[in-house]
């Protein structure tokens, strides 16, 4: 792909509506009409461009946090499906559920295609000029930024801004992020984000991360788990045992599924270590003694999880190196969450798994763009600022909390206590509603921009020290209304309303990344003397870009000093079930609602479509009278929701759960008013340590509305049953066949 | 003419399939190389629905939405099936669930194929079970007695229903293959358009297909490279080789090696006692008993 | 009891009142032929509807993708049986009651045919492409596939209906002659003259009419068979459990012959009172017909039992699971309505009082009826909802309202073309009766002097 | 020499019989008992035709050239048509399979059978045929017709033994 | 009973005429011409000028030269306004004919130009350009007038295409089961596929 800049994007045009009328009229038309279709050719056409052949481009994806490489699939001018890039180190060619549903985010039909100034569609200059009016009356103080995770230029370019502002209020936010591990992680391996090798572990215990699922970098970590189910790798086939108490993706394909009391995950990682050193593994003496009174009796009563299997379990961990241990959402959801996530760490030192299958990762050599993630306890810092009036001019990008915060921190109340607030946004969603002026984006197949994964995964047989990598963001086609922008367009145009000399040989933010990266071109890995147009055309074509990161480094020791696990908080004899909010693959944190895939897409667990439910074990259901299908409302200190109850075996008795993500009031056709919105009824309560909100730290009650619907799901009547037939979905137990030779 | 071709070509329309010969009946003019068949491993499975996705962005699928869904009028031609452990007292839960990925398992001896009227669905010399859309007049016969219920009706026109592909979404429809309209039968074609694709450059570079040409979007998507997809007449591909190595046979009924107890191989086919021949072999999903 | 047939009633007597009923039935005629006009719009409405929006508004689901139009195109078929076991079977056996009553049930024949073939339409997903499945040389060069069962059906139905419509003109050719005889204006006079051919009974014409006669009924009555057991074939081709039945095609054969009696019931009573035939569709008739649908009952119970019990004692668990969802699951109201109605209220007509009560007959034929039609339903859908593949197992769907006013509009359309027919054509036939009341007066001339005389008669 | 037609009613089997059997004994010149006599009557009545003469039928004979050209003509049509073109498998079994093939030869063996069998019933009875001469109604209500034709010299024997057996009416035309 | 015989031969004749005909009608292996409306297009594209025979004035021109896809890709294509003007802009002679200023102005514009499809297939139809080509334009080495002109008549003496043969199924068909020499070398013969799953999409 060797064409000037010209020429490609004159090709993104899209090629007549021919195409389209082609697809459309399927089976009816069985007359020959000449003369009744019109096909349209293009004015010029690059040789590489062969109508009725589709071409790749690489981009990444935007649907989650993972940063994925894709292959946009595109014919005559239109893109019609993403593909994974088979050189991704991340996704190697593979791609999920929710990344293919790209497409729908771009052609959505509910996408904002102007600028709404209080409701109003104005024009670009219109909008722009009403935030530099605003903009000019306050101090930089006085002015929010809130965003989801950034990285790449797109980052730089809003550090840039903010510092033209002279505000330091950026607040990063994601509704679901991995926020209390970071802390943990750092504090036990020394970085936030190390690399974990599945794929080299023979056995995987997860505390509740669902990393085949939600969990960080789902698809790299889905593929590494294909290969450490693999029979024939010198392991031999890994064991996965999942400890939660709400049933993931994850915890439906381990071996071994402990469906553990809410909150004490941490408990039972020390009772498995008490156990590791009854079974002779050396313990360090302070360890020892921080696990001495926890022993396998004593955590069993207290987790729920019979001795044996905690005594089995060691068994296993010793018998089995390595070993990977991992500590995800569902132990750390708590006010002790990273201290239920260190003292799963800690049983990674103790088998001596750190730097084996938790590896160091390195970070990007370039600091501003390397990604900056978010968390919620910059929300509760925003929402304090808006309470106590000190932000007049609110920007908000790339976050919902209108939707995801929970209502008793009555975040939109004070949102709209700020004068002016501008929402950078492709749906009017509840955060675009409660704007005053709304920013139409590009979606991500038409706009230009780099991206740093915060998980690095590295590719076979790179040096994986000091593997980093950024990727690229490239149109896919052209743009669907031209009256949407790409956000760093709008961050030049707002940077120009400042620093209009320093960026005014910058036309758009095209041009500003196309000179950044020539201008790093070395960096990039190029040599000084390579054509700028060919190495820019072949950097795009790759759409990945390794870079020499900057090593880290494992921390080999932990001490159990940092280690004090407070108790589970109780339940309340009012309130007397523990809520889960539950995090879907396909659904997250709600902001690909609209996507209509994703919601006839079942849920894997329940297969329950186009809307929340509420699942309850059959025997608290019973003990409640509560049926499948019948309302019941979800009630807890901070409000209450209206659900269908599904009985559902994979969850504690103790606990209900409710998917996220549903619940819309805005966005659009197919995600506004399908299912409830469990956010609104969280409690505030917060880990102690990062002030996270504890998502798992609600206490509801249930109780029947009277009303019974009938599940809209897939599976049957049998529920999971396979009816006596002998040979649909077996099973087979590990020891009864012969994987090491297969093929 | 045909009368003429029938006289002459007696014994090759006498011929049954598949267990006398290679596939085609007119395997002199196409010596039957190419026979599409696949491997899904439920042990790498891991029920995520990407494969599921993937056919919708694929194959044009229509978004019914949740009151035909709920009508059972949902169109996923590759369904992602969720089964638990069964036991007296109910599920269990301890060994978490079994997924199950089901489309259109291309039979050999298809149960669909004799029964539609007009012949809208056939058997190809690749080995597929062909469903042409604008021949099929809307029987439903053939759902009727598919064992395996992978065969998705139009029960309404999505084309023209509102919201299932409102402009612009209409501009995603990939236009290698008809949108189809109401009252026609659809179901997996094992990507078709792909294997067409695959076949077409080839055969223009006087070559055999070859393992790796051609991806089924579901394969090509799977995180867990759960799906196999190739020919099975061709013994370096890998599905073949899996076939091979699982002692699965396509012309088999029963499979010799379950006539011995204890076999240690995982590879089986559903529904085989009914002999409908399919083309997609399972591997049984292993869970460990040490835990 | 009431009288049979009076010997000595005048031949002209007979044309007279039987072409009386070609002007002037009961006000009632009027009043049904209206309501089977409204019920038929309905139906028209819903195909109208359903053929505008797709198949989704009947509520048909994957898989469940059969439901009434399958079930009602069963029925329809079962329903034509009876004019050929009336006309055909019970003609082969010298049975002479059969006389004045075969003439309806003919008609009963074709009519029901034409309904249960509206339903191959309304079933359709595109209706529009039905000439794909007929086999005539096209310039796609594609022909049907002639594997199919369906194929079958739809040649089966044909020759049957052709067959039995000719069988019907054929019989009726003497009769419309009578009708050019005595009718003198109007339209008539030209469709009757027409269509009599220039019949006038001569010697060479009932020679060869006689023979013909008899050969056509001898195609029917495995025509007859055939027709049925293809339908069963349909299913019974099948693999899936609960329709994989050997026993499938005499059952439904049994069932068709079952459904057909009791339909003559319920017509033998609607037109002996709307066309005032009391005295030629006489008690005693009705006696026999009774007796022959109670021994026909009786068959179609023990194929019953049979095929439960060989899905019980067979190992198909599949099978096994309809058979049981059957009984106890959603369809069970149904199910036991279904036994109910065909296997106990037969024996109403055990009681010998009851047999020649029209009242009691009537419901008990519109009783047998609905089981029946209760029965092709329980063929259809409990095994799409219960079978071979739990996880596609659909216990949750129903007909839809346009499927009912489908099946409803059916009985309207039969019911319109019935009675048009009943009104235009004489519903009984002139010249059999004439011959039934000949050779009994004869017989009983000869019995009366005293002479034997062997008389084959059915009872 | 011009022919005549004379038909009588009778009211019942009996008579018709008696005149019948006396007319076909009968030796009338101009007049041939076997051919230019039809008895007409309301119902088929088998009596009529021994009295009348044992006339052959061939009715039958069409019935089996239908029956067999219509299920052999099935058999080639649907095997020819299979192997057309597009002769393509399905469910594995052959191209031109026997038992639906079988089913189909069965139900088309019907179809030729009927239909050939009426037209057979057609051509053999003459019809659709022109109104006879002398045509009375009341041969399809409840009299029995004697129809004959013969030379004009016969006509007064003729009528001499139609009255002699109590004839109800006479007729006399004049032939064509 | 002479005409009973007779009329038994006559039946027997019409029987088997008519299912003879019914079960072995192959429509001939011809292509008649089925002339299709004429219609019109933005530009008169002459045809006959680019393509047609020296002798009639043609250029001579291969289909292939601006139909460049059809060896390449199922479609045929039609060529960009930009190859067009690649000849054009350096033929003085008929830079005035009003045809070439419409051309000019689509160019200067840089506007497509809507031109109207004429051998228009059903939406369900695959047709390959490209498989065809192969076959017989590089395997078997006819003339590319033959190759194209099959399907798409003798274009090459039109203004504007017009369509000529009837593109019916039977018509594809027809060719389809005549067996063509597998490459002008060979005396092997092979005929198209008939799997409906070839050509239905």
């Amino acid at each position: 792909m060797k064409e000037n800049d010209f020429n490609r994007r004159d090709f993104l045009k899209v090629l007549g509506w021919g195409g389209t009328a082609v697809a459309l009229s399927g089976c009816g038309n069985t007359s020959i009409q000449d003369g009744q279709e019109i096909v349209t050719s293009y004015v010029t056409l690059p040789s590489y461009v062969i109508p009725s052949i589709a071409n790749y481009f690489n981009s990444t994806c935007a649907q989650c946090d993972a940063g994925c490489n894709i292959m946009g699939r595109v014919r005559e001018g239109r893109v019609l499906k993403a593909e994974g890039n088979p050189n991704s180190p991340i996704n190697r060619g593979k791609m999920c559920g929710l990344g293919q549903s790209g497409v729908q985010a771009h052609y959505n039909p509910d996408r904002i295609r102007q600028p709404l100034l209080k409701g109003q569609a104005v024009t670009w200059e219109a909008a722009l000029g009403a935030i530099n009016d605003k903009l000019n009356g306050v101090k930089g103080e006085q002015v929010a930024f809130l965003t989801g995770g950034m990285s790449g230029h797109v980052q730089a370019l809003f550090g840039n801004y903010m510092d033209a502002l002279g505000s330091k209020n950026h607040f990063s936010y994601e509704a679901i992020s991995p926020a209390v591990l970071r802390v943990a992680n750092k504090k036990a391996y020394g970085m936030a984000m190390p690399r974990y090798r599945i794929d080299k572990a023979r056995v995987v215990v997860s505390f509740g991360a669902d990393f085949l699922g939600a969990w960080v970098s789902p698809v790299n970590f889905a593929q590494q788990y294909a290969q450490f189910r693999k029979g024939t790798r010198p392991e031999g086939r890994g064991v996965l045992v999942q400890v939660e108490p709400k049933m993931t993706l994850t915890g439906a394909n381990a071996d071994s599924w402990i469906g553990i009391r809410p909150g004490t995950e941490g408990m039972l990682a020390l009772g498995v270590i008490n156990a590791l050193g009854s079974a002779g593994i050396k313990l360090p003496a302070d360890i020892a003694a921080a696990v001495k009174d926890y022993t396998p009796e004593r955590v069993g009563v207290n987790t729920g999880v019979p001795f044996e299997r905690i005594n089995k379990l060691a068994t296993l961990l010793k018998e089995r190196s390595p070993s990977l241990v991992l500590a995800g959402d569902a132990a750390e959801g708590y006010v002790n969450g990273s201290q239920n996530a260190l003292a799963i760490a800690m049983l990674n030192h103790v088998l001596g798994n750190v730097g084996k299958t938790v590896e160091a990762a390195a970070s990007v050599p370039f600091p501003q763009i390397a990604p900056t993630v978010g968390s919620r306890s910059s929300l509760n810092k925003l929402n304090d600022g808006l309470a106590a009036g000190k932000y007049k001019v609110v920007f908000s990008y790339g976050a919902n909390p209108v939707f995801s915060a929970p209502a008793a921190m009555k975040f939109k109340d004070n949102f709209v206590k700020a004068d002016f607030k501008v929402a950078f946004a492709q749906y009017l969603d509840e955060t675009a509603q409660a704007a005053d002026l709304v920013l139409p984006l590009d979606s991500a197949m038409e706009d230009w921009g780099t991206v740093v994964p915060e998980y690095m995964a590295a590719p076979e047989g790179s040096d994986a020290d000091t593997y980093a990598q950024m990727s690229f963001r490239q149109p896919l086609m052209q743009k669907l209304y031209p009256d949407t922008r790409g956000v760093g367009d709008i961050l030049l145009a707002l940077l120009k309303q400042r620093k209009a000399d320093e960026y005014k040989d910058f036309e758009d933010f095209y041009s500003y990344l196309h000179n950044a990266v020539l201008k790093n071109k070395v960096a990039l890995g190029g040599k000084t003397t390579d054509d700028d147009d060919i190495f820019w055309d072949e950097t795009l074509s790759k759409g990945i870009v390794p870079l020499k990161g900057v090593a880290g480094s494992v921390s080999a020791k932990m001490s159990a000093a940092d280690l004090k696990l407070s108790p589970a908080t109780g339940t309340d004899t009012n309130y007397p079930l523990r809520l889960i909010p539950a995090v879907s693959a396909s659904m997250r944190d709600g902001r690909n609602a609209n996507e209509p895939w994703l919601q006839e897409s079942p849920d894997p667990l329940t297969t329950v479509v186009w809307d929340s439910w509420v699942e309850i074990h059959p025997k608290t259901a019973a003990k409640l009278g509560i049926a499948e299908g019948d309302i019941v409302e979800v009630a807890s200190k901070s409000g209450s929701i209206k659900s269908q109850a599904y009985l559902f075996p994979g969850i504690h008795p103790d606990a209900v759960s409710v998917p996220v993500g549903y619940g819309h009031e805005g966005m659009g056709r197919y995600a506004k008013g399908v299912g409830a919105n469990v956010f609104s009824i969280l409690d505030p309560v917060f880990e102690q340590e990062t002030g996270e909100l504890a998502l798992n730290e609600t206490n509801v009650k249930i109780s029947k509305t009277g009303q019974r619907v009938i599940i809209v799901k897939e599976e049957g009547p049998l529920g999971g049953s396979q009816d006596g037939r002998p040979k649909i979905a077996v099973q087979v137990q590990a020891d009864k066949v012969d994987l090491s030779k297969e093929v | 003419m045909s009368v003429s071709n029938l006289l002459e070509n007696w014994s090759k329309f006498r011929h049954t399939h598949p267990v006398e010969d290679k596939g085609h009946p007119d395997w002199e003019a196409y010596p039957s190389d190419i026979k599409w068949a696949m491997a899904i491993d439920l042990d790498a499975c891991t029920g995520c629905n990407a494969c599921s996705v993937a056919c919708y962005a694929e194959n044009n699928l229509p978004v019914v939405g949740k009151e035909k869904y709920s009508h059972g009028q949902a169109m996923h031609w590759m369904r992602i099936e969720r089964y638990w452990d069964e036991s007296e007292s109910g599920f269990e839960v301890d060994q978490g669930a079994r997924f199950l990925p089901m489309m259109c398992q291309q039979c050999e001896a298809a149960p669909c194929e004799t029964v539609c009227p007009v012949g809208a669905t056939n058997h190809t010399e690749d080995g597929l079970n062909s469903q042409i859309y604008n021949r099929c007049i809307g029987s439903r016969y053939c759902s009727a007695n598919c064992p395996y219920k992978v065969r998705y009706f139009n029960w309404y026109d999505y084309p023209t229903t509102k919201d299932v592909w409102p402009s612009p979404m209409n501009e995603q429809l990939n236009p290698d293959l008809s949108v189809r309209s109401k009252g026609v039968m659809e179901k997996c074609t094992f990507c078709k358009q792909r294997t067409y694709v695959a076949r077409n450059n080839a055969k223009t570079e006087g070559r055999p297909v070859q393992d790796g040409d051609v991806q089924t979007a579901c394969q090509e998507a799977c995180p867990a490279g759960a799906i196999t997809f190739g020919n099975l007449y061709d013994p370096e591909s890998k599905v073949a080789q899996k076939w091979q190595h699982q002692q699965v046979e396509l012309t088999k009924e029963k499979q010799d090696k379950d006539k011995t107890e204890g076999n240690r191989l995982r590879g089986y086919r559903i529904l085989e006692e009914l002999r409908p021949y399919p083309s997609v072999m399972y591997l049984e999903r292993v869970r460990e008993s040490a835990v | 009891m009431g009288k049979d047939i009076r010997e000595d009633i005048a031949w002209a007597q007979i044309n007279k009142d039987v072409l009386k009923s070609l002007e002037s039935p009961r006000k009632a005629y009027w009043v049904i032929l209206l309501v089977a006009l409204l019920v038929f719009g309905v139906g028209v409405g819903c195909e109208v509807y359903q053929y505008n929006m797709g198949m989704g508004v009947a509520n048909l689901d994957n898989p469940h993708v059969w439901g009434l139009y399958i079930a009602s195109f069963i029925f329809w078929i079962g329903m034509s049986h009876s004019g050929t076991l009336l006309s055909a079977i019970l003609h082969l056996m010298h049975a002479d009651w059969r006389k004045p009553i075969y003439r309806f049930a003919e008609a009963m024949t074709t009519f029901s045919l034409l309904t249960a073939a509206l339903f191959v339409a309304v079933h359709l997903g595109r209706v529009w492409q039905i000439y794909y499945a007929l086999p005539y040389p096209n310039e796609r060069w594609a022909w049907p596939n002639f594997q199919s069962p369906l194929l079958w059906d739809a040649m089966a139905v044909f020759t049957y209906l052709s067959s039995s419509m000719i069988f019907l003109y054929v019989g009726m050719i003497p009769d419309l002659a009578i009708c050019r005889d005595n009718i003198h204006q109007g339209w008539r006079k030209k469709v009757y003259t027409i269509l009599a051919l220039g019949w006038e009974g001569t010697d060479r014409q009932w020679r060869n009419f006689r023979m013909t006669y008899l050969t056509v009924a001898c195609f029917l009555i495995p025509l007859a068979v055939s027709v049925h057991s293809i339908v069963a074939g349909d299913f019974a081709m099948s693999q899936q459990p609960g329709w994989h039945v050997t026993s499938f095609p005499p059952y439904f054969v049994a069932g068709a012959l079952y459904s057909g009696c009791a339909a003559i019931i319920s017509l033998f009573v609607i037109l002996r009172y709307v066309f005032r035939f009391e005295e030629y569709m006489t008690l005693p008739i009705l006696k026999k017909i009774v007796r022959l649908t109670f021994a026909i009952a009786m068959v179609w119970t023990y194929l019953n039992c049979i095929e439960f019990a060989s899905v019980w004692y067979s190992h198909d668990e599949a099978a096994k699971g309809v058979l049981i969802q059957k009984a106890i699951g959603p369809y069970a109201p149904f199910w036991w309505a279904m036994i109910f109605c065909g296997s106990v209220v037969p024996f109403a007509m055990m009681v010998k009082k009851w047999q020649t009560n029209i009242p009691i007959m009537f419901a008990v034929s519109l009783l047998l009826n609905l089981g029946m039609f209760l029965e092709r339903w329980m063929i259809v859908s409990p095994t799409f909802s219960h079978g071979i593949y739990p996880w596609t197992f659909d216990h949750d769907q129903w007909p839809s309202m346009v499927q009912w006013g489908m099946v409803f509009g059916s009985f309207g359309w039969f019911t319109l073309l019935f009675l048009v027919f009943c009104k235009v054509f004489p519903s009984v036939s002139m010249y059999e009766v004439k011959e039934m009341v000949y050779h009994r007066s004869l017989q009983s001339k000869k019995e009366a002097a005293g002479e034997e005389l062997a008389v084959k008669g059915a009872n | 020499m011009s022919q005549r037609y004379l038909l009588a009613l009778y009211n019942n089997f009996d008579e018709a019989e008696a005149v019948v059997k006396e007319l076909r004994t009968a030796d009338i010149k101009g007049f041939n008992a076997a051919n230019d006599m039809v008895v007409k009557s309301p119902i088929e009545h088998p009596e009529v035709e021994e009295f009348i003469g044992n006339k052959p039928v061939y009715v039958q004979w069409f019935t089996l050239l239908g029956a067999s050209l219509g299920g052999f003509l099935a058999f080639w049509l649907i095997s020819g048509s299979q192997a057309n073109f597009y002769a393509q498998m399905k469910g594995g079994k052959p191209i031109v399979p026997f038992p639906p093939n079988f089913v189909l030869t069965y139900e088309m063996f019907i179809l030729g059978g009927v239909y050939i069998t009426v037209l057979g019933f057609l051509i053999l009875s003459g019809l659709p045929a022109r109104r006879s001469p002398l045509y009375s109604a009341k041969v399809s209500e409840d009299q029995i017709g004697v129809l004959v034709k013969g030379d004009e010299g016969s006509v007064p024997k003729l009528r001499e033994i139609f009255t002699k057996h109590k004839a109800l009416e006479i007729q006399e035309e004049a032939g064509r | 009973m002479q005409h009973i015989l007779r009329l038994f031969i006559l039946l027997v004749g019409l029987f088997a005429g008519v299912g003879s005909y019914a079960a072995d009608a192959a429509p001939k292996l011809t292509t008649p011409d089925d002339l299709g409306p004429q219609i019109e297009q933005p530009i008169e594209f002459p045809h006959f000028r680019h393509a047609g025979d020296a002798k009639d004035g043609g250029m001579q021109i291969n289909c292939m030269y601006c139909h460049t896809y059809a060896r390449r890709s199922m479609v045929a294509g039609i060529p960009p306004v930009q190859k067009c003007i690649g000849c054009h802009q350096s033929i003085e002679s008929v830079r005035d004919k009003p045809r070439i200023k419409k051309l000019f102005e689509y160019w200067e514009a840089k506007k497509p130009i809507p031109w109207k499809k004429v051998h228009d297939l059903p939406d369900f139809v695959r047709f390959n350009h490209e498989r065809h080509i192969q076959r017989f334009y590089f395997q078997q080495d006819r003339p590319y007038q033959e190759v194209c002109g099959y399907c798409h008549g003798d274009v090459k003496k039109m203004t504007v295409a017009r369509r000529q043969k009837p593109l019916t199924m039977g018509w594809c068909a027809s060719c389809h089961m005549k067996d063509h020499p597998i490459s002008a070398h060979s005396t092997k013969t092979g005929h198209g596929p008939n799997d409906c799953f070839t050509c239905h999409k």
